[in-house]
């Protein structure tokens, strides 16, 4: 069982944070580029940093996909960029409005804020919330912010169970614990940042994050929380930004271990390793959402084996395979025992899901399974 | 094994013997008649069509007459019909009428080697023994030469000797010239289709821009279509063969049958292109003397001639033995009866195949506008439209050398995405002195590697035509496309930034605009510039070309 | 705006509820016949309700989706039923072992506890879940109970917030108020039986059940409940079974008028649809689940007119426009306002989702489009 | 309108009329050797190969003979090949066999309405043509007739003329029966393929079961291909023509060449099936003397007999005068060379086309096994041989009957549901005095309506009775699963009820056991007795039928 007071091993460097005003200033010293060059009859730019692949990298040292340095320049008169410069003015405007007047919104919302036809054509400046949803990441990077900072926030997903005291602080400072909340537990907000969710006590030895919501309500069920001193997460698929954000702050504020608990796949194993390193869409705000010590308790497909569960396997589809290879690559799972893990998964093809762990008794992963292996320490790394 | 029978062998071979005869060319066509074409009762309407126009247009050629022909086709009963077809060609003898209507593998065409539609003697001849065969009717044949002097009689055929028989031949006096045929058939049916005489009309017109036609249907309808040209084809010359071409067998045919009285003249006689450094050349790589007479040539020394004449250089066929169709005309027809938005044609120089037969090829590929043939719900699939010395080919396409390279050409490449269902028309014109027909139907080209191949690269140099055309075409739609939607995302992006700066929008906005309009035409000037130096570039090109010649 | 005291028109006779110890009888009455079956040689046979479109019926009288009386006979010694009937004694056995052992598990984790390889084969006793969720179907109608009360659950969803006080009777009596958790709520469960949770008392005028987390967000943000005394269900697409029975409870012991607020396409007038009159699927419940009198409130076509909405329309799919078709022929959207909904959607081919109407402002739908169509009872029915 | 041109248009017509000339057959063919499939490099090969066996097996036949056929191809250098092919036939005299290998249009075949391989009398000296052509070379023939005397000669073309002409002719003494012939050719090349020698004479083994093949191929390797059946097929007979498929042309020419004296003898005599009921109905029908001279008849009463032939009902053609395979022999041979899992094999009745030709047809349906094609990654195709008149068609299957015919047939009502994927091999036989091939190369038979229906029909037949076998297949197949599945879910079953009633699992078990097995055995003595009811219902059928036959 681990220590309540493990340490994080290196203490994240999160950016300093700005505040409100200070980010709307960012937004108008941008505008006021592009404006002068207007003026000086000079073709606009839209400076951002580089997305995908070849400006992503991890960083051994601290565990964490980075974004580089690599900016990319949007010309308005490139027809090329014409189309994502118009639409980057609009979430820039937008938000910026959001800022000065306090509100917030949904990513969602931006964009049926912001979409309507184009004069008298039939294109609209947004066709789908896709586009939109890009906007947002270069205009979180060109002012090197995180979404949420400028009022802007995904759909909510994910629940909270265990002795925890909340405080909503945009809410009536509304304390509660998440321990007597029934079985339900806490709905986790889309935004947990510590200016609105304070974090009041933890009385916890750890945090599990769960993938699927009925494995989570299964461990409620058990009385899992209590027995073994647990914070229990259920993030219900891949983690929200949210639900990354709360994981995150109970590893650095509350200085507790996080082990990760889903799926025996691909797809498991990737939401395992965003929690850990943080994913390449969102390089830039690893320092924000990832946390680089999480440990991996299983599935396994060594589970497989071990308890019997052949019979409760499932086949691999293609896409999985398909995943699984280009996941042999990836900096990060380049470790001896994920790649054997990621290559007993494509040769042999199967998947065995957390609730399989049924198939022994119902109560045989809060009983045996967890406790052994957090015991013995058996952790995937 | 088996246990022998008991039988008499001798009297076996002997009484087979017995049965042992000779048959006439008429008897086996008669019996194989499938094999003219003469089978399925639309297809045979169609092939009789084909045949007497064919035969009009080459007599009208031969006498330089820009031809004019009247077709009429009626219905006399259930699958009964009378076929009449007149031209203003020179017309016919007395004599000749007779073997061209009534003698099987009889005529002008089959000795020479001169670019003719008709190349077997067979055509005419073969729906006079259909009419024969269906309704027992000989057939009627009008001609005049234009002297006031006329002939009408009645021609069939006697099958056991190849024969023809006249009857009623009357001679009366009216100003006509050329020929008139009018046959009663039976077995056959008119239907308008894809193979149908009046598609096979219109492809002839097509082919043959100098041509009017004029064709009454059995309802009654008239169809004309009008020459776009007033220019007469080059008459068809006779050619001799290419050296490149002829087999050992050719040479010591033709040896047999030459005037010459020694091998080195009838070597610079007999042959296209054969120079006397080529002669010279030949006269060192064989180990006989030249002198000797042609007709004692052997197997061996002609073997030696035929090396000869691969490994010396020769220049290609004379195109004056060849009379294409021609890009202006195919052009113009093209462009008024299939209306295709863009047009590409090419033609090709001629080249030989194995036989010593020159032979050369014109393509023309039509998209957009009526170009395509259209389906009953009006979607559009491609259509190949094949002709042989200018005579369209309606049937057999599966079998056909320029089915075969329309369909190895990779479409992709020259931007039809999906070339079956594009509104296409390719068009593919093969002359040759002898179109190497897969059967005696005349309507597929067997597919001769030298003829795929020459086929496909004339489409493939056509079809890079027709790609810069689309290519160009979607430059200017992007051009167009490219002004307008800087101007739809100006009004957006000045709000944006006057929203956050608060300097006035629409200072911003004209700005913009002009920002805008400056780049556009540098880039049209930019453009212009460079295509003036790729023009440049061309043009020297051809005169390095030029000179080098 | 609804009194708050308004009565269902109509008191909904739920059946009489058997206990565990009865239900469990029930099964072994079952077991017992077919025993006896074998045991005199016949052909064994289970009976149970025939399910699908031949045996439900609308209600018109109590507007509930309503199950027949059809039965249909699984006999083991016919090819056709002898797998089914293999896989319903499996569940059934299982079940009855749940309801001794007083223990509950989710359709999934039953579905794992009963896989495994038959003899030698390579068949297996379930090849998915689908397979052992109908056999769960077909017992719950076989004993006449509902799968809670076989202790069985299916997978949690959806979110209430409002000033409401729950107990949670198998988890230490856990009291707690729902506008008191912050902006996240209560996760809702998946078992919402009264044996369980208490409904220990409501402050609100109606419940107002929300199709996407992201718009019950929004009106949590704006402080829609407290201005309207509202509560908020937040069902996350289509309403899980827990949520339902939520909404169910909420009408019948608490009396409060629901009113259903979806995007305005098939799939969210569906959503609507269930929880008014029940489930084709579902049909032999409605009486536990469904609530006749709910009301629609919106996204309606009109709305999209009214409100200037044409540019954040979207076009529908093609699966969308069939689904219309086939809901013009369901009995309960045989009213006139809804055959004109439906007819317009098949014609116009688009769809609205509820954030569209960020498209006027982001307050829009708590200041103006949600009070105004409740002030003037503008419901679709 | 064109402005006419100055031609002096007498002059043209008669300059036109000295160029008229008329051709041998051998010069047409020779000009146009394509048509004979005498084109392509292995193609050519396999139609010499062809010829010559299909001459060898015909002669034979008629002397009532069993086929021993050697052949061998030697390679003589690049494209340059010597075949040899030497039977066990009658023989033939020195005049047949000039005229046999040397003259085009000249044979046994071609005037005898008879079931006969060849047909044309063109192939063999469309060889010798072929190999003259090429290489220059004579061709050499041995011919005895068993009584100790043979004779040995060359043989070329005389191809103006069509004549053949003899040299080095040698008599000598060997007791040697049949002919040999040796041939060179270039321009041929020999390569292992679905259209090579090889294939052409596997399969003319499938179809001729009581033949005898050697063949050496070119690297020496011998391929022997045992007789599976000592019965000559009888022989063919030269049949009258059958009154419902004559034209007036037809009985018109009959009547010429008839020896009776009166139109009614002629009718007697001349014609298949014509018993006295049917004369006398003929002449209530027509409205002119029946005694009248058969060589006097106009096309008007010719066409009154055709009408009268029509109304009046003839028997069937004879058998006699087809030689069909056999269905046991079909069966033999298809079991001994294509080892199918499953054969069902169709022979059906004689019926006649337009023509009057009777023709008969037999298909045969193999399924699994080795049948089918399979490609070089061990996939299997569906594989159609196709044969008329016994002789495998190789080429050419696009535009054939019997491919479209094949093609035409719904085989997924027959339990393939993916027919071009299947491992099925599907043998048509057409056998007829008269086969309409498509050209003289007679590659692929024309597609008459009658002849495709007749071949569909076959095939439905006999794709009903591989739906029955299939069906049975999968029907017993399907019982072994039934009984497993339930002999797997009994243990479940009973320990799910012993957990929740407390009766013992064990006991449970056997009695559910016992159940099954029970059920199982009645359904199996149901099966039984309604089994014994079809058979006894189809018995009382056929006994009824033969009744009223």
């Amino acid at each position: 069982m681990p220590k309540k007071a493990t340490k994080p091993k290196r203490r994240l460097r999160e950016k300093r944070t700005k505040g409100p005003k200070e980010i709307a200033k960012a937004i108008e010293e941008i505008a006021k580029k592009i404006v002068r060059e207007i003026n000086s009859s000079k073709d606009p730019i839209f400076v951002t940093k580089t997305r995908g692949r070849s400006n992503v990298s991890f960083d051994e040292k601290t565990g964490l996909i980075k974004l580089g340095k690599k900016t990319t320049a949007r010309n308005f008169l490139n027809i090329g960029h014409a189309r994502k410069f118009m639409q980057t003015m609009l979430v820039m405007a937008k938000t910026h409005e959001y800022l000065k007047e306090n509100k917030t919104a949904a990513i969602r919302e931006i964009y049926y804020e912001l979409k309507h036809t184009l004069g008298e054509s039939k294109e609209n400046t947004f066709e789908d919330q896709s586009e939109s949803d890009a906007c947002i990441v270069d205009v979180e990077h060109a002012v090197d912010t995180i979404r949420e900072r400028l009022n802007l926030h995904a759909n909510p997903k994910g629940s909270l169970y265990g002795d925890i005291t909340l405080r909503d602080r945009m809410h009536n400072n509304d304390t509660f614990n998440c321990l007597k909340l029934g079985r339900g537990g806490w709905s986790i907000m889309s935004r947990m940042e510590p200016e609105e969710i304070e974090i009041r006590k933890v009385n916890a030895k750890f945090v599990l994050v769960i993938e699927t919501s009925a494995m989570y309500e299964r461990l409620v069920e058990e009385g899992f929380a209590k027995k073994h001193k647990a914070i229990l997460i259920g993030t219900g698929g891949q983690a929200a930004r949210g639900t990354r954000r709360l994981i995150h702050r109970l590893r650095y504020e509350k200085k507790l271990p996080v082990i990760v608990f889903t799926d025996g796949d691909p797809y498991g194993w990737y939401i395992y390793s965003v929690i850990k390193q943080g994913s390449m869409a969102l390089a830039a705000h690893s320092e924000y959402l990832a946390c680089p010590d999480a440990k991996y308790i299983g599935m396994t497909l060594d589970d497989v084996e071990r308890y019997n569960l052949e019979n409760v396997t499932e086949k691999m589809k293609e896409g999985d395979i398909k995943r699984a290879k280009e996941m042999l690559d990836y900096a990060w799972f380049k470790t001896k025992e994920w790649q054997r893990q990621l290559k007993m998964a494509i040769s042999k093809k199967i998947r065995i899901e957390q609730q399989a762990l049924a198939n022994k008794s119902l109560s045989f992963v809060a009983d045996t399974y967890l406790p052994e292996k957090i015991k013995n320490k058996e952790f995937l790394d | 094994m088996a246990k022998e029978q008991q039988i008499d062998i001798t009297t076996t071979a002997e009484a087979l013997a017995k049965e042992f005869k000779e048959h006439s060319v008429a008897e086996f066509f008669k019996k194989n008649r499938q094999m003219l074409g003469l089978y399925g009762k639309i297809r045979s309407l169609t092939t009789i069509i084909h045949e007497y126009v064919t035969n009009s247009l080459d007599a009208c050629e031969e006498a330089n007459i820009l031809p004019e022909i009247e077709i009429k086709i009626d219905e006399l009963g259930p699958e009964y019909y009378e076929v009449t077809v007149k031209d203003n060609g020179p017309g016919l003898t007395k004599e000749v009428v007779g073997k061209a209507f009534g003698q099987l593998l009889a005529g002008t065409k089959f000795h020479r080697l001169m670019q003719m539609r008709g190349q077997q003697g067979i055509g005419a001849a073969g729906c006079t023994m259909f009419s024969q065969m269906t309704t027992g009717k000989p057939v009627k044949v009008i001609s005049g030469t234009g002297n006031g002097k006329c002939f009408a009689v009645e021609i069939s055929i006697d099958a056991k000797t190849n024969q023809p028989k006249l009857s009623n031949y009357k001679e009366f006096k009216r100003n006509f010239r050329g020929v008139a045929v009018r046959a009663k058939f039976k077995e056959v049916l008119y239907k308008e289709s894809e193979q149908s005489p009046l598609e096979y009309i219109r492809r002839t017109a097509i082919a043959n821009p100098h041509v009017t036609i004029k064709f009454t249907d059995p309802s009654g309808k008239k169809h004309i279509f009008k020459r776009t040209s007033n220019k007469i084809p080059k008459k068809p010359k006779a050619v001799k063969p290419h050296p490149k071409g002829v087999t050992v067998d050719d040479v010591l045919s033709y040896a047999r049958s030459t005037k010459a009285q020694k091998v080195i003249s009838f070597l610079k006689n007999d042959f296209d292109r054969m120079g006397a450094k080529a002669l010279e050349e030949i006269s060192k790589k064989v180990n006989f003397d030249l002198n000797k007479d042609p007709r004692s040539l052997t197997w061996e020394e002609a073997e030696q001639i035929v090396k000869a004449f691969r490994e010396t250089d020769f220049l290609a066929p004379s195109t004056d033995t060849l009379s294409p169709i021609g890009e202006e005309q195919i052009k113009k027809s093209f462009q008024t009866i299939v209306k295709p938005e863009f047009l590409s044609v090419v033609s090709r120089k001629p080249k030989v195949y194995a036989g010593g037969f020159a032979f050369q090829v014109e393509v023309g590929i039509g998209v957009g506008g009526e170009a395509g043939r259209t389906l009953a719900n009006g979607e559009k699939k491609a259509e190949i439209m094949r002709f042989a010395n200018k005579v369209p080919l309606l049937f057999d396409a599966g079998s056909c050398a320029i089915t075969k390279a329309v369909q190895s050409v990779d479409w992709k490449r020259y931007g039809l995405k999906d070339f079956e269902n594009s509104p296409v028309t390719v068009f593919v014109s093969l002359v040759s002195v002898y179109v190497p027909y897969t059967g005696a139907g005349k309507q597929a080209v067997a597919d001769i590697d030298e003829i795929v191949e020459e086929i496909k690269l004339a489409l493939m140099d056509s079809g890079r035509r027709t790609s810069r055309y689309l290519a160009a075409l979607r430059k200017e739609r992007e051009k167009q496309m490219r002004r307008e939607a800087f101007m739809k995302y100006i009004p957006e992006v000045s709000s944006a930034l006057a929203k956050i700066t608060k300097v006035k929008e629409d200072k911003l906005k004209k700005k913009l605009e002009k920002l805008v309009l400056d780049k556009l035409k540098l880039e049209e000037l930019e453009e212009k510039i460079e295509k003036a130096r790729a023009e440049a570039r061309g043009k020297e090109v051809k005169s390095n070309a030029k000179e080098s010649n």
